[in-house]
């Protein structure tokens, strides 16, 4: 509707009428999809947009054919004017690959690792078009140059753990345009990669819409992934399609209460006040809804009124031309805000630190292990060498805490910062530097000395799922601090786990309950009562919220917030996301292969000047169509140079100087350093794309 | 097999068995008619040796040692001794030099002729405590050996024996050529009808018609194939397939199923292989003859025959097997007395309930079941009996002769002195190794016995001697065992000799 | 994959070093007087102790561990107490034998139980995998020798289809040599499909669950060639290392297979050996056998690594 | 890891568990279900066909082969649990701290038991029963040991798999001791797949004592485990065939049994079903 020319109306490419699609799990029926119906005209591009469990990949998977006997689906699917729904299997997977491509969420998984990945790319030409294989791999090759890669040839004979995880999706993306398919289904294909990646897969995308004209159904949780691809979008929730509208229309003037929560949960990329709160949408979804008995949302609703229970909500117009699935039909106040007393902004001197870091560094190498001795024959002589070491995770960082004071710290996956957590805790211990904690160097301290601090820094995780002990209540993993640490009479240790559980606002009764009882929300929660039972004063919390949907991801951040406000807790809050972090923290590190590249507080460090490497993570988390950013050619200078990090990917990238001389630390203000070759008049000027 | 099932009724298990023969292709039709003239012997056990002279267990060694080598002399199946390479033999009057006239023109395989220095050589290798052959006890009464000339030897003894001819019908004394002992244990040089052609330990032992044997007319088939076949039910079910044409001793249990066969038969005669319980008389609870008596006592010889054997053995009195013209027929060999049994126990001071570990050496089922039954009489009797298999080897080399209580068993001897005299004297050999048994009266009758050539008198004192151990023995010998052989019908004149032998020198195959 | 190789050799000979050590202490921690063992019942201390000296067995324990071991290196196993002939042609035969029956039944094992292990997962839950489930449920069941006594009964003493007993030389005949293995193979076969069909079982319905056996479904790939080119090849990386594994439990299997079917192998002869208490054959058939174990795992290893291009080709190329 | 509560219990454990307590109740009151004796001979009534008087017959002693079975039957699972308890109790710690520990102990323990698992099978066990005289804890103990490579290998997969598990560094960050993290944090997530493994030991080990008995190195008689029990009956396979016939069903029963316990238990614990 927006980019698009105009032209005649024209018949659908995809067309789903009432789709329902249900589960069998033993006796009971789970609606999966409920009558949902759209359609994607040829050259468009639809999201999907909702949670897990909202349905969204159901609708995928009926159009592939892929839900398995355990569905039932009723409903039309007509693809290129032919109900697909009532063809034979066989006539449906010849569809595939041809006509229908399809890109899913785990690049890391959805290569077979057993073949190359040309012949992965040649396969369905071979298949389709009827290619000879030397012709399709070719060809295969030329589709690899065309997603962007440069080495095509090479990567065309490569296995794919040899690839990067950006580079595997470009080649699956290769493979799924192979035969020039009119529909391209994305299912989630940039939530299990780096941001930064993410924006260069969705210019990727953006670019093969315009120059091969392919329609997308894009499925995805993330509505800002959205807006940067897609013409239309339909939030689904809870199985049934509650909005339908062009992409601006519905971002910006939500309609429908749910889409209004999901936007409203979303952090601003900005700097935020020690009292902002994110909105969060209370409760969860159901597991099994029951559209026909009222709203599906509306316990959920803050809008929501009696009449809302009473009957199944329709799908009607609302005054901007889009669909709502709400009888206010986007006559709606405000998203509430949780309110917060005002509190003052703390202020935090260098003098007083709770955690003192310097030159702290971890190399993993297997020393310990003798069968890290290699016999080398490649030179005609035996010789018996031990296998290098490898690149540091974590290489030379200072900086402190001070109490009641978040750190925030960003990075991609791999850069080293949840070592640096476990260092900070040791977990791990550090192959140099010193930590102090309360102006005791606890890196020297034997194992055993080390109880005292425990109880004072804690640790909360990212994933849910293994977060808690599966055999362990609720009411037992909050007992064991308390235990352990004698800091409770055993007759008052119940009394007291009620009391964590309420301070993490889940009922007392949840002590009795197992960890698969609960919700990856709930666990979260549990898991923070945990870290805090030992009434610690500094916090990790590595990636707490990253592992949720972006409802409950918000709740968890506000709650994160509110004790740290209740308690003066200090936080090492770690995150790929800058959003979050901005959201939470006083000061943010930006830190890349092992370093810290820029440090300082939130503000600071979200406006210019700008360490490059933030630079591009702030244009790679932005919501708008990103700046194209230089991929840079990381291999070409070796692992392990004396240089700057991130040298290999700069855009300002200044020659041999950065890949040979540590960068100085250009010191912005008190608070704020960027450790750059560039000088702080070019670091303030330059501004990708500006 | 097929003429076979042709004859017989046509029953479903017949008419099933030619009509998958029919359907199985060519290829991996799995009985191939032998060349007429190889004999396939199936035996469960391999040679342990080739050195005849170190051989110490029965079974294949003997076999292969009998149709390989020839010996002084030979025993019948009759147990009557028989000339070999010595045509004739005479003793001077007081039975202590004995002189052996040696067959002429005998060649051994190798082409060199035999003589009376190859029989020195091979009884002075017996006598050498060093080669550790088991024959050097028989032959302890030898003083030296004399080439008298190339045909004739002489034994001079350090006492009368009158069994000497007997002795050297042994199988260790089988001659051997001292220009070819280096090989004897890879490539074995006799003077026998066969000769060795290979042996691959575990698998078969391949002889083949010595063409120069000194006897005319024999031997007749022109190979030999000794199979090593471990299971009965394997060899069993090879022999009536086809696969082999003989197995050796059979077990009892296929004795009677292989009788019903009707394209195999089974050939077996009575033999002097006795099996039966020892008991060391030097160690607790045995030194005690009240115990001894009293064991004797719970022993229900034929009931114990009966199970171990299925019929397939004679109860007997001593080593003396009852086919013997010794042998007491007239004393009764009874069931068990346990009351008598247990008043003797309980005048020994031995309380119910008394453990008694029982070694037996495996690998022999009979030799198992008859210790089971024992086991089932001593618990009636009160004693409780703890069965310790061992395995054969380990049990001759460390435990037999060493442990109070155990089964065991001996191969047949050929005269009655060598069935008796090593394990009843108080000098004996076995008698030393096993029990030591000490009793003056019993040591007079076999001396007296052992250098009469009288037979009457012969046959009263060993009837004596049969008498004499009822109450007392250190041990029990239950009964002798029957030999049993199994063969394809269209084998013939396989000799089988109550010595545990087959002779193939006669045996002819038809096609 | 030069050092995967280099690493694996190297484990490999550091295995076989410490299993010579193991078996020669095994050994000569036997209680037995192995003098007396050989030379019977009228030996005297003195002949035992002239022996024990010419047999080394005086010197101290690691100076008869560098003989013997430095003897076998050399390939030779010394002579068998018992029959007084050098062990190494006995053995080599009776290895020879037994690799047939082992090759052969490897073979068979593999192919069968991949087959059905494919079958099973790809029908999951319906009646081919019942059916096959049941019959591997079955063959594992019941010990070889169990099997074996059944079959000999079947084919060999009832219907006469088959010999059941001994072996033939490829020199006999094609014919009788194939004949003579079909029952001992079928034991050992029916003993061990059970571990390889269930392996590939479920290492191929994990891949057919796997998400890139799903992208190529999405590429409209025939199922068959999804289920051969795409699931199998990474099914077949795990059962490699199964059916090494399956080779030790084989080699226990031709132990009680080759005693029933009379068959003369190295394992029929180990365990005579053991019997009899003949140390040098029961040292040299000990060492043998594992270390064709170790051969078949370090083929194993190697292949994995061939098959695997994880390992084959390992750098990343960014 | 979480059992699935609500998902009905496959059909596979509910007959297994079933015939595997009938198994175990019935070998442990073998001595009062018995109608004789198992030694008891009745002379005449040897290789009898079962029978009103005998159920499964009687044998080349007129023993009761039922009677005989049902003794049996203690002496195969005596054999099978103690042997896996063995194997348990000295692979699961193993696997453990080489797991938790990780580094040189683990490379220590493992290339140990790398070495044992070089060794075929049947091997070990052979040696050690051929040196020594045969017993049944003998035979139970050498097989145990074999297995302990497998299961500390098994145990230590599951330990490092747990050992990502979040949880169990939250317990390091409060300094729980090794026992506490051993015992408390790890040992309950283990034993689901531990349970599974031993099920296949129990089955291993029953089979490898009948090879053993079979082989002659295992019990002794009159006393008779199965494989003794077909080891003996194997004489008469095509007169008697119920002698050896009755313990080789008796095996497969528990044998297939044990296996189904085992195969559904690991379908309950994990869905995906994954096999080693």
């Amino acid at each position: 509707m927006s980019g698009a020319a105009p032209s005649p109306p024209t018949d659908p490419l995809l067309e789903i009428r009432n789709l329902t699609i249900r589960y069998r799990d033993g006796g009971r029926q789970i609606n999966a999809v409920s009558d949902v119906s759209f359609a994607l005209k040829p050259g468009g591009s639809l999201a999907i947009v909702g949670e897990s469990g909202s349905g969204k990949s159901s609708v995928a998977g009926a159009v592939l054919d892929f839900l398995g006997p355990g569905a039932e689906v009723s409903g039309a699917i007509r693809f290129e004017g032919q109900d697909i729904a009532g063809l034979s299997p066989a006539q449906r997977r010849r569809m595939l690959g041809r006509r229908i491509g399809a890109v899913f969420q785990d690049p890391f998984t959805a290569l077979n690792p057993a073949l190359r990945v040309g012949r992965q790319i040649a396969e369905p030409m071979v298949e389709h078009l009827g290619l000879a294989l030397p012709e399709a791999l070719g060809r295969a090759e030329i589709a690899l140059r065309e997603m962007g890669i440069e080495r095509a040839a090479e990567v065309a004979c490569a296995f794919p753990h040899q690839l990067s995880g950006g580079m595997k999706q470009r080649a699956l993306i290769a493979a799924a345009l192979a035969c020039g398919p009119s529909l391209l289904i994305l299912d989630e294909p940039t939530t299990a990669l780096d941001v930064t990646v993410e924006a260069q897969i969705l210019r990727l995308l953006s670019r093969l819409r315009r120059e091969t004209g392919v329609s997308l159904l894009f499925i995805s949780h993330n509505l800002g992934v959205v807006r940067r691809l897609c013409d239309d979008v339909a939030v689904m929730y809870a199985s049934q399609l509650v909005e339908l509208g062009d992409v601006r229309s519905v971002l910006e003037r939500p309609a429908h209460p749910y889409s209004k929560g999901l936007l409203a949960s979303r952090p601003p990329l900005a700097a935020a006040s020690r009292g902002s709160r994110l909105a969060a949408i209370a409760g969860q979804m159901p597991t099994d809804p029951t559209p026909d008995a009222g709203c599906v949302f509306a316990p959920r609703c803050p809008f929501h009124e009696l009449r809302c229970s009473n009957a199944p909500q329709l799908l009607t117009i609302a005054p901007d031309g889009h669909q709502v699935r709400c009888w206010k039909n986007g006559v709606l106040g405000p998203w509430p805000r949780q309110a917060v007393v005002d509190i003052e902004e703390p202020v935090f001197h260098r003098g007083d630190t709770l955690v003192n870091v310097t030159g702290l560094g971890k190399t993993f190498d297997k020393r310990a292990r003798f069968t890290a001795w290699r016999l080398s024959v490649a030179d005609g002589r035996p010789l018996l060498y031990r296998r290098p070491g490898r690149v540091p995770a974590v290489n030379d960082v200072t900086f402190s805490i001070s109490p009641g004071e978040v750190l925030g710290l960003v990075g991609e996956s791999g850069c080293g910062k949840s070592t640096l957590g476990r260092l900070l805790l040791q977990l791990l211990r550090q192959s140099h530097g010193s930590v102090e904690f309360d102006g005791a160097d606890i890196a020297r301290l034997p194992t055993q000395a080390l109880a005292p601090f425990r109880r004072q820094a804690q640790i909360v995780f990212q994933n849910v799922g293994s977060s808690l002990n599966p055999r362990l209540s609720v009411g037992e993993a909050l007992e064991r601090p308390l235990a352990l640490f004698n800091l409770v009479e055993p007759r008052e240790r119940t009394r007291r786990v009620e009391a964590l559980l309420e301070m993490v606002r889940l009922p007392g009764a949840y002590r009795k309950r197992f960890p698969h009882q609960l919700s990856g929300g709930e666990r979260q929660r549990v898991a923070i009562a945990r870290a805090l039972a030992t009434e610690p004063r500094f916090v990790v919390c590595d990636e707490p919220a990253s592992a949720l949907d972006v409802s409950v991801q918000a709740t968890i951040v506000n709650l994160l917030a509110d004790l740290r406000d209740a308690f003066a807790l200090a936080y090492l809050f770690i995150s790929h996301d800058l959003a979050v972090v901005a959201q939470l923290s006083d000061r943010i590190a930006v830190m890349y292969r092992g370093k810290i590249c820029e440090i300082g507080t939130a503000a600071e460090v979200l406006a210019p000047p700008y360490h490059p490497y933030t630079e591009i993570l702030l244009a790679s988390a932005a919501d708008d169509e990103p700046p194209a950013v230089p991929q840079g050619a990381s291999t070409e200078l070796a692992v392990g140079h004396p240089g700057c990090v991130f040298a290999a990917r700069c855009p300002h990238h200044l020659g041999s100087i950065c890949a040979t001389k540590p960068p100085p630390l250009r010191v912005q203000s008190a608070s704020h350093a960027i450790a750059c070759h560039l000088d702080t008049a070019q670091l303030a000027l330059s501004r990708l794309g500006a | 097999m097929r003429d076979a099932s042709l004859q017989t009724r046509i029953t479903r298990r017949s008419a099933l068995k030619m009509a998958s023969a029919a359907a199985l292709p060519a290829l991996i039709r799995p009985v191939r008619a032998a060349e007429p003239s190889t004999l396939r012997v199936a035996f469960a056990i391999q040679p342990a040796t080739l050195d005849p002279q170190k051989m110490r267990v029965g079974g294949v060694d003997y076999n292969y040692v009998y149709n390989c080598f020839s010996r002084l002399t030979t025993q019948d199946p009759l147990l009557q001794v028989q000339p070999d390479l010595a045509t004739s033999w005479e003793a001077t009057e007081d039975l202590k030099a004995w002189t052996f006239h040696l067959r002429p023109g005998v060649k051994f395989h190798n082409g060199k002729p035999l003589d009376a220095s190859d029989i020195v050589f091979t009884f002075k290798r017996i006598l050498d405590k060093d080669v550790g052959s088991v024959l050097r006890v028989n032959f302890s009464m030898v003083d030296s050996i004399d080439v008298v000339d190339p045909l004739t030897v002489r034994f001079n003894l350090s006492i009368p024996y009158a069994d000497l001819p007997a002795a050297a019908a042994a199988y260790q004394a089988a001659i051997v050529s001292e220009s070819t002992l280096d090989t004897v244990t890879v490539h074995p040089i006799g003077t026998g009808p066969f000769r060795f052609v290979e042996y691959r330990p575990g698998d078969q032992l391949v002889l083949e018609r010595n063409p120069d044997y000194f006897l005319p007319g024999v031997p007749k088939l022109d190979r030999v194939i000794i199979r090593i076949i471990p299971e009965f039910t394997t060899s069993v079910a090879a022999l009536e397939s086809g696969a082999v044409d003989a197995v050796f001793d059979l077990p009892p249990e296929q004795v009677d199923k292989l009788k019903q066969s009707t394209v195999a038969r089974v050939e077996e005669v009575q033999a002097g292989r006795w099996q039966g319980i020892t008991w060391n008389c030097e160690m607790k609870p045995f030194d005690d003859p009240r115990v001894r008596r009293a064991f004797n006592k719970m022993i229900d010889k034929p009931a114990i025959t009966e199970i171990a054997m299925f019929g397939h053995a004679t109860p007997t009195l001593t080593p003396i097997p009852p086919f013997h013209p010794y042998f007491r027929k007239d004393i009764p060999i009874g069931g068990a007395d346990i009351a008598g049994a247990k008043k003797l126990l309980a005048e020994a001071a031995i309380p119910e309930g008394f453990t008694l570990e029982m070694y037996v050496p495996g690998s022999n089922p009979p030799r198992e079941r008859l210790a089971t039954a024992f086991r089932d009489a001593a618990k009636q009797a009160g004693i409780n009996v703890q069965l310790r298999i061992a395995p054969p080897d380990k049990f001759f080399a460390e435990m037999e002769g060493k442990v109070p209580f155990a089964a065991d068993g001996f191969y047949g001897r050929a005269t009655p002195d060598l069935m008796v005299y090593p394990w009843y004297h108080s000098t004996g050999s076995w008698n030393n190794t096993l029990w030591h048994y000490k009793n003056p009266e019993v040591d007079k009758v076999l001396d007296a016995a052992r250098t009469t050539a009288d037979k009457n008198e012969q046959a009263k004192l060993y009837g004596r001697f049969q008498e004499m151990l009822l109450d007392d023995s250190p041990g029990s010998v239950i009964y002798v065992q029957n030999f049993a052989c199994g063969f394809s019908n269209k084998v013939h004149d396989v000799v089988v000799s109550p010595l545990m032998l087959m002779d193939f020198s006669k045996a002819a195959l038809t096609a | 994959m030069a050092a995967y190789v280099v690493q694996r050799l190297g484990a490999a000979m550091v295995i076989m070093v410490a299993m010579s050590v193991l078996v020669f202490l095994a050994t000569h921690a036997l209680p037995s007087n192995a003098a007396a063992l050989i030379l019977g019942q009228y030996s005297t201390p003195e002949t035992q102790a002239a022996l024990e000296h010419r047999l080394g067995f005086d010197l101290p324990l690691p100076v008869q561990y560098w003989r013997w071991a430095s003897h076998m290196l050399q390939g030779d196993m010394g002579q068998s107490f018992e029959m007084e002939r050098p062990v190494a042609p006995i053995l080599w035969d009776a290895l020879g034998r037994s690799a047939i029956l082992a090759v052969c039944s490897m073979i068979v094992v593999s192919t069968a139980g991949l087959a059905l292990g494919v079958v099973a997962a790809v029908w999951r839950g319906r009646w081919p995998d019942h059916a096959a489930s049941i019959f591997t449920y079955f063959g594992v069941s019941l010990p070889e020798f169990y099997w074996g006594l059944v079959l000999i009964l079947i084919f060999g003493s009832t219907l006469h289809l088959l010999p059941s007993s001994g072996y033939a030389n490829l020199a006999e005949g094609l014919g009788p040599f194939i004949a003579h293995l079909v029952l001992p193979v079928s034991t050992l076969t029916l003993t061990l499909l059970a571990h390889v069909t269930r392996l590939t079982r479920s290492s191929m319905m994990e891949a057919l669950d796997s998400v890139y056996v799903k992208v190529a479904r999405a590429r409209g790939l025939p199922e068959r060639l999804v289920i051969l080119r795409h699931a199998l090849r990474n099914a077949l990386i795990p059962s490699i290392t199964v059916l090494a594994q399956d080779f030790g439990f084989l080699i226990g299997g031709i132990v009680a297979v080759e005693t029933v079917f009379a068959y003369p192998g190295l394992g029929r002869m180990l365990v005579g050996s053991l019997a009899r208490q003949d140390l040098p054959m029961m040292q040299a058939a000990i060492l043998v056998l594992t270390g064709v174990y170790c051969v078949a795992n370090l083929t194993a290893d190697l292949l994995y690594g061939v098959v695997n291009p994880r390992i084959r080709y390992g750098g990343s190329i960014g | 890891m979480a059992i699935r509560r609500r998902r009905r219990l496959p059909l596979s454990l509910v007959v297994g568990g079933a015939l595997v307590l009938a198994l175990v109740a019935i070998s442990a009151l073998a001595q009062w279900i018995a109608p004789y004796p198992y030694d008891q001979m009745h002379i005449r009534d040897r290789f009898l066909p079962p029978n009103l008087t005998y159920l499964a017959g009687t044998d080349e002693y007129g023993r009761d082969v039922f009677s005989r079975l049902l003794i049996g039957s203690q002496l195969s699972l005596a054999l099978g649990g103690t042997a896996t308890l063995i194997s348990m109790g000295i692979g699961v710690p193993l696997g453990m701290l080489a797991g938790y520990r990780r580094g040189a102990t683990d490379e220590l323990i493992m290339r140990t038991l790398d070495v044992m698992l070089a060794f075929p099978p049947i091997m070990l066990v052979l040696l050690i029963l051929a040196v020594t005289p045969p017993s049944l804890l003998k035979t139970a103990i050498a097989i145990g040991v074999l297995a302990v490579a497998p299961i500390a290998r098994v145990t230590r997969s599951v330990t490092l798999d747990l050992m990502s598990g979040e949880f169990m560094e939250a317990a390091r960050a409060r300094g729980e001791r090794l026992r506490y993290m051993l015992m408390r944090e790890l040992l309950p997530n283990i034993w689901p797949v531990l349970i599974v493994e031993a099920s296949l030991r129990v089955v291993f080990a029953v089979l490898l004592g009948a090879v053993l008995s079979f082989l002659g190195f295992g019990v002794q008689p009159p006393a008779a485990d199965w494989g003794l029990m077909i080891s003996n009956g194997r004489a008469f396979v095509d007169t008697a065939p119920w002698i050896s016939l009755a313990p080789g069903i008796a095996m497969s029963v528990t044998v297939i049994a044990i296996s189904l316990v085992g195969d559904g238990l690991r379908e309950v614990l994990d869905p995906r079903i994954g096999g080693r």
